[in-house]
């Protein structure tokens, strides 16, 4: 019951965030907004695995933690240096 | 109640289907070949929820055996779409490459481009 | 039973207070008018809501592996959310984007830190009221 | 549902916009909440895959790609109204045949009643792995999954081809 409370109070900020990256005037308040959209997805399925009675899964969220600052540093290495390392054709082939 | 019945137990279902025709739209209306490249993943994704929800069985937990549950959900399909998704992949990887050839050859990802080019070349 | 009791209240107390957290930090992030001001909003759901949160699923799990796990995600959360919301706001920088200011009216204009950072030296008896967020 | 309805809304800015950044951004965001709609859905190993593919490795090809190209997409040419309309018909086709599928989450539906179940039990007794989504994959289809692993193999030769000439061509210029 504490974790649907929780769960709510997560999944209406999810809403909000959503809007925020559909309406962000900038490409950097999407970034952001998709930046915590993940931490959202993290918290989400924390509780639901707790609400579930299967908290087994947090493997998962750790992954999504680690992807989540992944895609982003990306993103921003991106628009810092105008390429992701070695630039395009290498990443291609990963 | 009755007749919202039906719509409420199909959601998902909509959902899914909103999703693969946006998908098509995508993949059908627009020229850019990323924004062609992205509308598929979006089909794609929408192939494996239709997949997948069909499994679920409420109440039921992930399929990994364990003492406490009893009711688990279907396997099958989670293998299924895993294999799909990874083929998926492969494919984005395929499509990317094309395109940068694309690039390379023509100067540009627009499709309407690349076919007037063709034609100045005949 | 009443250990069994206490725990449940307080975790009851810590989940709330956490999805209240990241609830307003979602708030913020639809309310503020600039990106970096949206970051500001953000880091509070980030840190304070992902925190308690944690803490209250930890009190239910108990001393066992879930728990440690949690804590790892909470760490993780903690290490890269700065880092990343400090590469943003470096790249927005870059990209030309300015933070809002507001001027001696209180209307919010966009502002070059560095020139307001002059000016604040400049005239010592303004004060930095403003300090440009990086 | 909830998430079905961001994703649904998340779509829809895909389809609007036409800053491609944005919309590789927003596609990540689309794998996030998918993966989290999977986790509902109780596909653990899927959500898992669908982060790290759809949120990891598309969006760092996807930006690649377009450091290579370019970032923004030009208006379209034709007018949008035939593949509106063929869209359009192929959703209410396919919303009226959702209709003879059967409501969310039964446990007595052709689907869960014909092999899963065998699956689930034997899975300890025959294979001894706890995860039947493991066991299904590697041991009852393993040859589905040399199939797929051919099939990436493939995939990799073909970009490993393409991309060689794009890098042959390159000191030329």
């Amino acid at each position: 019951m504490m974790f649907a409370a929780a769960i709510l109070a997560v999944l209406a900020a999810l809403i909000l965030t959503v809007v925020r990256a559909l309406k962000g005037p900038t490409v950097f308040d999407r970034l952001l907004a998709a930046n915590s959209i993940g931490t959202g997805a993290i918290l989400l399925l924390a509780l639901f695995g707790f609400m579930t009675g299967r908290p087994e899964f947090l493997d998962i969220g750790l992954l999504y933690a680690l992807l989540n600052v992944i895609g982003t540093l990306a993103v921003l290495k991106f628009f810092r240096y105008g390429s992701l390392g070695h630039g395009g054709e290498e990443e291609t082939e990963a | 109640m009755t007749v919202f019945s039906p719509l409420i137990d199909h959601f998902n279902y909509f959902i899914i289907i909103f999703l693969m025709v946006s998908g098509l739209y995508v993949v059908v209306a627009r020229g850019n070949m990323i924004k062609k490249l992205v509308g598929l993943m979006l089909f794609q994704t929408s192939v494996y929820l239709l997949y997948l929800s069909p499994g679920k069985i409420l109440g039921g937990t992930p399929p990994i055996i364990d003492e406490n549950f009893q009711i688990y959900s279907n396997p099958l399909p989670h293998v299924l779409i895993l294999t799909a998704i990874v083929v998926g992949v492969a494919t984005l990887a395929l499509g990317l490459a094309l395109v940068l050839r694309i690039n390379e050859e023509y100067g540009t990802i627009e499709e309407d481009e690349i076919f007037a080019a063709g034609d100045e070349d005949k | 039973m009443s250990a069994g009791f206490f725990t449940d209240l307080l975790s009851w107390l810590l989940l709330v207070a956490g999805g209240f957290f990241f609830l307003v930090g979602a708030i913020g992030l639809n309310r503020m008018p600039d990106v970096f001001t949206r970051m500001h909003a953000v880091s509070v759901g980030d840190t304070l809501g992902a925190g308690l949160l944690v803490a209250g699923m930890a009190l239910q799990a108990g001393p066992t592996l879930v728990t440690v796990k949690l804590f790892l995600i909470l760490l993780v959360i903690w290490f890269t959310g700065p880092v990343a919301t400090h590469a943003l706001a470096r790249a927005a920088l870059q990209d030309k984007l300015l933070p809002l200011i507001a001027n001696r009216s209180g209307k919010l204009v966009e502002g070059d830190p560095d020139k307001i950072a002059l000016k604040d030296s400049s005239k010592p008896g303004k004060g930095r009221a403003q300090p440009s967020k990086r | 549902m909830v998430l079905l309805s961001l994703l649904a809304a998340v779509t829809i800015g895909i389809v609007r916009l036409r800053n491609l950044f944005a919309i590789v951004i927003l596609s990540g965001i689309y794998s996030f909440l998918m993966a989290s709609v999977m986790i509902v859905l109780d596909a653990v190993d899927v959500a898992m895959t669908e982060a790290s593919v759809g949120a990891g490795i598309s969006t760092v090809l996807m930006l690649g790609v377009l450091y290579l190209t370019k970032t923004e997409e030009s208006a379209p040419v034709h007018s949008p109204a035939l593949p509106l309309f063929v869209s359009a018909v192929t959703g209410a086709v396919l919303i009226y045949g959702t209709f003879g599928l059967p409501p969310f989450g039964m446990a007595d539906t052709p689907v869960n009643t014909h092999i899963g179940p065998d699956y689930l039990a034997g899975s300890i007794p025959q294979t001894g792995i706890p995860n039947v989504v493991t066991s299904v994959l590697a041991s009852y289809r393993g040859f589905d999954t040399l199939g797929e692993t051919t099939v990436i193999f493939t995939a990799g030769i073909g970009v490993l081809l393409l991309l060689k000439r794009l890098r042959r061509a390159e000191p030329d210029k």
